[in-house]
């Protein structure tokens, strides 16, 4: 008869393999392989050029990736939910235009201005989210909309750019570092920001909140039948983005300064970190500090760029290569999980979807 | 999926008659009217042709782009790559044409070839190798204005007069340029009414599965879609040549296509989902672009400001029958369907 | 001769294409090399309005005592330099349309797309009723048909900034050009440089002729010099360019920053503060941004002028046509760069204005000056 | 009541008649767990095949088989005496098998014309003819009876049943010699029900073989000349209808007295304080709704499908809330705008279409269990942490460990991690739509035992079910639904008859 009458009571174990097991398992899986790929490009640039070796060096490159990693973090509550977020990039950019406008060399406004953006980056997403679900207009409409709302409306107000960089006390937060310390000799201000907000968001995504933004993205119908505010917890997604995008604003305007050009781009460099940590485009699946990966291995690309001296106009076509070939192998791995996974559960290669463990979450889901 | 909230009954009746394509086109009307007053309160007519040929120039760049990009979005997919293939179309082109009529031809072949190959590789990374449309074109994109960069620097080629006559003439207030672009429509209007492939891509836009279990070779409408989306993209190059006669590297990226063609689609009601929609709306949403930026021109609207206006009105239009795309069974009691309402008198 | 008629940008475009991907006319570098110390007639206290002697327009058959409408086609207002430009220029309109010069003046901002300006051009040619037009074409050949269906129409047409393959209009008005600006940067950084030195070059993007020829110029000299260089498109993205300077430092020595266009230099500069060297010898632009970094660090630097004045120049040439006067028929605009001698002068005057404004904006004289610039309201 | 297409007289020579379509020993599993043993099943021209079972038998295995869905594991189907191996629907439905599948198969966003010749539109000089498409589908609809129904209708708008009858058109349509209808029925009102009879006729007329599943015995017994039964993927029978009655092949089905399959009451569990009470209750898709559902209590929904029994479990739910009548809840007047202010108010539903609406497939037993605790109660996700494990052991839930992915999960062992996630709220209503629906006798008999334990704890639990036996045999009262209100009740151990007398015929010789 069938299987269910065969393991009487003995509970059921919380995990199906080792520790050990479940590591070899993820890196199975794109959310891992992400890790193995930043780090093979890291090797690789370090062979490529030595002092990219050094500590120091390191380091500060992890520093100056913070932003987008932010980003890329900010992103992922919002692609995991099922939506999209084009808007990063121009709330970055009012963002810069308020640290310099209104903060300025003004000390003393330091604290009230970060408060102020911070408030104007939850409103934006606020407004994102609440167009998504209440108005119910495609996500990728909103936020392009509220992309080219909001820079059309900053330019205009600032006339086109910030006046002048805010004072260096504010710059620090994007630019300072914690001086004398051993083997790497500095610690920058923003990796340091970047470490305590993966902490964070690790334990934001094992908190209730964080495994049910996952369930909706995974089946809104199925997540409003057990009682979660599907509306509510999409908006919080597009709040948590925008607030991202804001942190990244304070980090970028300290780390290269006022310009209408900062932060250009981020919306696409941050899904693209996305999708390549494995984290699926329409939700449900991925693990958030494979968008951190993702980042990092997207920043260490143009480096080892750089490194190589590639031809200055052919790196964004080495680039496109790059994206396309990983996805497409991390959909061939997904395809892969999926049919060995309905052949028999006991296996591998779809161990774990729940991101409160080891980089599993179910990202065995490559691309889409 | 079916959302299972249920929408207001009062907007749902409003409403009730109206397709989407049927709100757009009323949109477009209301558009077309506040714009002739806003107009004429500039003491200019908005009717007079030199407005009416500007509008109708804006409508068909675009409109090349947003017929193709409905395709794609109708077969499940995207494309960001558009402006790109624009771009290089342009240029190739306009290098072979290097002035002379008699190299047209072979000029026109060779854009339209290459854009096709571009879009059966985009096609076949997107149905093959199942990477998500939005990942594989971006990539496509980038990949193509690396290209550019390395070999062109700058304008190049220069297009023969006879072939930039395509860009300048005019049938009473009507650009050429335009009437081809309608031309198009119509056929693409035809592709998807007439023939299987358009059939089979609202299937598979639709429901993967379904169309699978019904016999239809899913990844056929879904590569051609791609392959027709670049090749009207090429012809948006080929036009850009024919207006600026010379091959210019980044004129795909001036005019933000990629973005602004995807919102001119769901403008226009096609589900960004795929599986519903039409070339009609599409249309209709370009030339209500067309019409907002023309009046926000004449009436010296400061040029930051107007984005902020095409933003709000993007979610305005869509938000209006946004919430009606989903579908839902038919209510018994307060909305009787055709089988229900039968029912009841034989009660 | 076409030689000389045919301005700058002009040929460096039809260069451009013909030998496709080479961004260098030996003629047009000649000429610019003379034009960087030749004499300028005119007021050297409104710059402005100087010129290089040369072949000029009769612009009697438009002599006239009524207002003009006057028909703007601007490419665009996206960056920090046509910004302060286009301030500049509307209160230079103020002036000439309280003393009746000008009735009004329409404008249509192309947003940096070709097909746009095209359109615009167009639409004044048919619905403007434009007594006379100034264009700052987007894109040099792109938007010679357009500006020759303006000529057509027998109506003063005032070309400034980037060229047109055309020598239809009234007036083209431009600083010396390109090559000027690389000739004198890489000039300066040879001087300053020892052999086999390596020279990072920031660009902004390929493809732009006017931002092509300063780095085809600069590139001459230096591979003429021996001075080792790599370059860069960044964009003017300063993470991008702090990023790519930081990596650069890593691979190896680097003695000189080029850039083609001044905003960004900051960026550049403080890579080297945060990797803890030494500055190298940079030419930036006379941006605001720049001349203060480069006061307050004593760096050795010199800031490359695309003169920026020039954007009051159109609209004085309307007055000049108004009144009959000839005015010259490639009006060639002084381009000097700042010098670490003039700097702390153009400190001195443009204290209070904001990063992004430019030293030799020429509009101290305008009404408003200077809240205007520097609440920067964009009008 | 729909009049029989062949009175028992007229001889049923099975024999004489062609065999076009011969199955031998067909074997199919699912991870891991063997769904069909050893199926043999011959198809005659011009008969009539009926193939019963309970739910997760295997019928729907059986025919998707046929059908080039799944291939078998084992076995061999022969056509006209040859071998044929299906991959792919095309490749059976070209060799003349369609096959009406029992779950729908249509675009929502399609018409009636395009659904039914999608893959196959008609050209005529390389295009599509419309016109033919909707003039073929026209002759179709009326070569089927079927009138109110156009070509050009989008499917989104039409009914269930319509939905039903346009797959059953499009199943036709490939002239097929072979045609097999997964519960045809299920969807169909009374009288259409005799509809599909006079379709089936036409069809057997010209010689087409039909395989035909169905729940309902009457219709078995009225159409089929040879039944097979299947249970829990064996074929325990294949005999010429006339040597069985109903009795004879509910035994062959279950294999023991409904009285011990179905298990009685816990001993000391009777009926206490009302919990839910409805009056006059309705909104867009129920009406007129008055029920009083006490503790301790199992009440059963039946209906034809489409009849607002998952209607009006979504509407007591907050789903699609009422807009009429009152509700109270333990005695306080309570009618929740929401699923989340259903659950606060301590109700559980347990949706009809667990992979749709009941799971979120992508993640672990443990999230799924935990998903309504946490979307509501999160304070008390620590504790719910702790009991779930116990909970889903007790259920005897068959899974590797609690990280697995549901989506692997058998029918029967999702089904139970639906319930564990409500038990982890300890409701005070359980709503169960089709608890059983598509799962194993053993998951079942667990499911049913559950719901005996949770009425000693004084739960009021309401379920809807299509499956008489299991209404009957389940509840203490029997609501009959017809048309989103309520036909009438009934008390435990009804007939039937009694029971789909009320779900059909009353509304039927109500309209002569
Ligand atoms: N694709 C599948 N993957 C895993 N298990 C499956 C799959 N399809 C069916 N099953 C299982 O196989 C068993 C038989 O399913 P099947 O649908 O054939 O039963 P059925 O007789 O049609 O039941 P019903 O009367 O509910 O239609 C069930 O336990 C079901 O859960
Ligand atoms: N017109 C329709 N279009 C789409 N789905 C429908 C339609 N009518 C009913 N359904 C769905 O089909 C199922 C049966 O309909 P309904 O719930 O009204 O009757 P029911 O008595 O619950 O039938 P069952 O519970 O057996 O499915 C429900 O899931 C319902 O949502
Ligand atoms: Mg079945
Ligand atoms: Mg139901």
């Amino acid at each position: 008869m069938t299987s269910t009458t065969q393991t009487r009571a003995v509970t059921l174990p919380a995990y199906s393999h080792g520790i050990g097991g479940r590591m070899a398992a993820s890196m199975s899986t794109p959310g891992g392989a992400i890790f193995l790929l930043a780090a093979a490009l890291l090797v690789a640039t370090i062979i490529a050029n030595p002092n990219f070796g050094d500590p120091g060096v390191i380091i500060r490159f992890l520093g100056r990736t913070a932003p987008i990693a932010i980003a890329a973090m900010g992103q992922y509550y919002v692609i995991v939910a099922g939506e999209f977020d084009l808007s990063m990039a121009a709330v970055i950019a009012a963002q810069v235009v308020i640290a310099g406008n209104y903060i300025g060399e003004d000390t003393s406004r330091n604290v009230t201005g970060l408060v102020l953006m911070l408030l104007l980056g939850a409103f934006v997403g606020l407004l994102n989210g609440l167009a998504t679900t209440v108005l119910q207009v495609p996500s990728f409409i909103v936020t392009l909309a509220m992309m080219l709302a909001l820079t059309g409306l900053v330019r205009h107000l600032s006339g086109g750019a910030a006046d002048a960089p805010p004072n260096d006390d504010f710059r620090q937060m994007g630019r300072g570092v914690v001086k004398g310390v051993p083997v790497v000799e500095v610690i920058p201000y923003p990796l340091i920001i970047l470490a305590v907000l993966c902490a964070a968001a690790v334990w934001l995504m094992r908190r209730p909140f964080g495994r049910t933004l996952i369930a909706v993205g995974d089946s809104p119908d199925a997540a409003r039948i057990a009682g979660a505010r599907v509306w509510w917890v999409k908006t919080q997604a597009f709040i948590l983005s925008s607030l991202a995008a804001t942190v990244a604003g304070v980090l970028l305007v300290g780390h290269a300064g006022v310009h209408p050009t900062v932060g250009r781009g981020y919306e696409f460099a941050a899904i693209t970190a996305v999708v390549l940590g494995g984290v699926v485009l329409g939700g449900g699946r991925g693990w958030v500090l494979s968008a951190v990966a993702g980042a990092f291995a997207i920043e260490l690309l143009f480096t080892l760029l750089t490194v190589l001296d590639i031809d200055a106009t052919w790196r964004d076509s080495v680039r496109g290569v790059i994206i396309i070939v990983a996805v497409a192998v991390a959909a061939r791995a997904w395809t892969r999980g999926r049919r060995t996974g309905s052949a028999t559960p006991s296996n591998s290669g779809t161990s774990d979807p729940s991101p409160t463990t080891e980089p599993v979450p179910g990202t065995n889901t490559g691309g889409i | 999926m079916s959302d299972i909230t249920a929408p207001p009954p009062a907007l749902s009746k409003r409403l009730g008659g109206l397709t989407a394509t049927g709100i757009v086109l009323i949109v477009l009307v209301l558009a077309v009217v506040l714009g002739s007053v806003l107009t004429a309160v500039e003491g200019r007519n908005f009717f007079s042709t030199g407005n009416l040929r500007d509008i109708l120039a804006a409508t068909s760049v675009l409109g090349f782009i947003a017929i193709g990009q409905t395709l794609v979005i109708l077969g499940g997919s995207l494309d960001l790559s558009v402006p790109f293939v624009a771009s290089l179309t342009g240029v190739v082109a306009a290098g072979i044409m290097a002035g002379e009529t008699g190299n047209v031809a072979p000029a026109l072949l060779a854009a339209v070839g290459l854009a096709a190959a571009i879009g059966f590789v985009n096609g076949v990374v997107v149905s093959l190798l199942h990477v998500h449309g939005f990942i594989a074109t971006l990539g496509m994109g980038l990949i193509i204005s690396g290209y550019i960069a390395s070999n062109y620097q700058g304008n190049t080629g220069s297009a023969p007069r006879s072939f930039r006559l395509i860009g300048i003439s005019f049938i009473g207030p009507i650009p050429v340029s335009t009437l081809i672009m309608l031309g198009c429509a119509l056929l693409a209007i035809l592709l998807l009414r007439r023939t299987r492939t358009g059939h089979h891509l609202y299937a598979v836009g639709g429901n993967p599965e379904v169309a699978r279990l019904s016999g239809v070779r899913t990844s056929v409408p879904i590569i051609t879609a791609h392959v027709l989306c670049s090749v009207l993209a090429a012809f948006a190059g080929l036009l850009l040549l024919a207006r600026l006669s010379v091959g210019n590297p980044t004129i795909g990226s001036q005019g933000q296509y990629d973005l602004m063609s995807i919102a001119a689609v769901v403008l226009g009601g096609t589900l960004l989902a795929g599986g519903k929609g039409n070339i009609t709306g599409t249309i209709a949403g370009v030339a209500i672009f067309a019409v907002m930026d023309n009046v926000m021109a004449v009436m010296e609207v400061a040029p930051f400001l107007r984005d902020v206006v095409r933003g709000a009105v993007i979610v305005a239009a869509v938000a209006v029958y946004a919430r009606r795309s989903i579908d839902r069974r038919p209510a018994r009691f307060e909305r009787p369907g055709v089988l229900d309402a039968a029912l009841q008198e034989a009660r | 001769t076409d030689e000389s008629g045919a301005d700058p940008g002009a040929d460096e475009t039809s260069d451009g294409a013909s030998s496709d991907s080479e961004w260098f006319a030996q003629a047009d570098f000649d000429q610019q090399r003379e034009q960087m110390d030749a004499t300028f007639e005119g007021n050297p206290d409104e710059p402005w309005l100087q010129y290089i002697d040369g072949p000029m327009t009769d612009t009697s058959k438009w002599k006239t005592d009524k207002p003009m409408k006057a028909c703007f086609a601007n490419a665009s207002i996206s960056n920090p330099w046509r910004q302060t430009g286009w301030i500049t220029m509307n209160q230079q309109l103020k002036v000439l349309e309280d003393n009746g010069v000008i009735s009004e003046m329409e404008t249509r901002d192309a947003g940096d797309d070709d097909n746009k300006q095209i359109a615009d051009i167009d639409y004044f040619i048919s619905e403007g009723n434009c007594d006379a037009f100034i264009i700052s074409p987007n894109s040099t050949a792109a938007l010679t048909p357009a500006v020759e269906r303006a000529c057509e129409t027998g109506k003063p047409v005032v070309v400034f900034d980037r060229g047109v393959e055309t020598n239809c209009a009234t007036t083209f008005i431009h600083p010396i050009g390109g090559y000027a600006w690389g000739i004198a940067t890489a000039d300066f950084l040879v001087d300053n440089l020892e052999e086999g030195d390596k020279v990072v070059a920031l660009r902004i993007l390929p493809g732009v002729d006017v931002l092509e020829t300063r780095w085809g110029a600069a590139k001459k000299i230096f591979d003429e010099n021996g001075i080792e260089t790599v370059d860069y498109f960044t964009g003017a993205n300063p993470e991008k360019i702090k990023s790519i300077i930081t990596d650069e430092i890593t691979k190896g020595e680097v003695h000189g920053i080029w850039m083609d266009a001044g905003d960004g230099s900051v960026a550049a500069l403080e890579a080297f503060e945060d990797a803890g060297m030494d500055y190298p010898v940079i030419t930036g632009e006379d941006e605001m941004s720049f001349l203060r970094k480069w006061e307050e660090t004593g760096l050795n630097g010199l800031a490359p002028v695309y003169s920026n004045f020039q954007w009051r120049t159109p609209l004085l040439a309307l007055e000049k046509i108004a009144k009959g006067e000839e005015i010259p028929t490639e009006w060639v605009l002084p381009q000097e760069p700042i010098t670490e001698e003039e700097r702390d002068d153009y400190l001195e005057a443009n204290n209070g204005m904001p990063d992004g404004h430019y030293a030799k904006f020429g509009g101290e004289d305008l009404p408003g000056y200077p809240d205007v610039w520097q609440e920067r309201q964009i009008p | 009541m729909p009049q029989p297409v062949q009175s028992p007289s007229d001889a049923r020579h099975a024999e004489d008649s062609p065999v076009l379509l011969r199955a031998r020993g067909l074997t199919k599993s699912f991870v891991g767990h063997t769904v069909l043993r050893d199926t043999d099943i011959d198809l005659r021209a011009g008969h009539v095949h009926g193939l019963v079972g309970e739910n997760g038998a295997g019928k729907s295995t059986l025919m998707k088989i046929l059908a080039g869905v799944h291939t078998a594991d084992r076995g061999v189907v022969e056509l006209d005496g040859s071998p044929v191996v299906f991959h792919h629907p095309l490749q059976a439905q070209q060799a003349g098998i369609s096959t009406v599948f029992q779950e729908f198969n249509l675009l929502p966003e399609r018409t009636v014309a395009e659904n039914v010749w999608l893959g196959r539109e008609p050209r005529r000089r390389g295009l599509v003819d419309v016109d033919r498409m909707q003039r073929d589908t026209q002759a179709l609809l009326d070569e089927l009876g079927v009138t109110g129904l156009r070509p050009q209708q989008r499917v989104r708008t039409l009914s269930v049943a319509e939905q039903q009858v346009v797959e059953i058109a499009k199943a036709v349509s490939f002239d097929a010699r072979i045609i097999a209808m997964d519960e045809p029925t299920a969807a169909l009102a009374d009288h259409e029900v005799g509809l599909l009879y006079d379709i089936i006729q036409r069809l057997t007329g010209r010689g087409v073989a039909i395989l035909y599943v169905s729940h309902r015995l009457k219709e078995i017994f009225d159409l089929c000349e040879t039944i097979t039964v299947l249970k829990d993927g064996r074929q325990v029978a294949s005999r010429p209808a006339a040597e069985l009655n109903d009795a004879e092949l509910v035994r062959l089905m279950v294999g023991r007295e409904m009285s011990a399959f179905f298990p009685g009451p816990v001993a000391g569990t009777e009926p206490g304080q009302p919990r839910l009470e409805l009056r006059g209750a309705g909104n867009g898709y129920v009406d007129g709704i008055d029920v009083t559902l006490r503790g301790g209590e199992i009440v059963g929904i039946a209906g034809l499908q489409g009849s607002g029994r998952s209607e009006l479990m979504e509407a007591i739910f907050g789903v699609r809330p009422f807009t009429r009548g009152t509700m109270l809840i333990d005695g306080s007047p309570l009618r929740p705008r929401s699923p989340r202010a259903a659950v606060r108010a301590g109700l559980a539903l347990v949706t009809e279409d667990r992979k749709a609406t009941g799971l979120a497939l992508n993640q672990s037993i443990l999230d799924n269990a935990l998903g309504p605790v946490r979307a509501v109660f999160p304070r008390r996700t620590g504790r719910a942490r702790r009991e779930v494990p116990g909970l889903l052991t007790n259920l005897e839930v068959a899974a590797r460990a609690l990280d697995q992915e549901v989506q692997f999960l058998s029918g029967g062992n999702q089904q139970k991690v639906v319930l564990a996630r409500w038990l982890a709220t300890d409701p005070r209503v359980v709503l169960m739509d089709e608890p059983t629906r598509g799962i194993d006798v053993g998951a079942k008999h667990a499911i049913y035992q559950l719901m005996r334990v949770l009425a000693s704890e004084g739960v009021a639990v309401l379920m809807v079910s299509s499956e008489l036996p299991e209404v009957i045999g389940m509840s203490d009262r029997i609501l009959v639904m017809r048309d989103g209100v309520l036909a009438g009740e009934l008390p435990s151990g009804s007939t039937e008859e009694a029971v789909l007398h009320l779900a059909t015929g009353a509304a039927h010789q109500e309209a002569r």
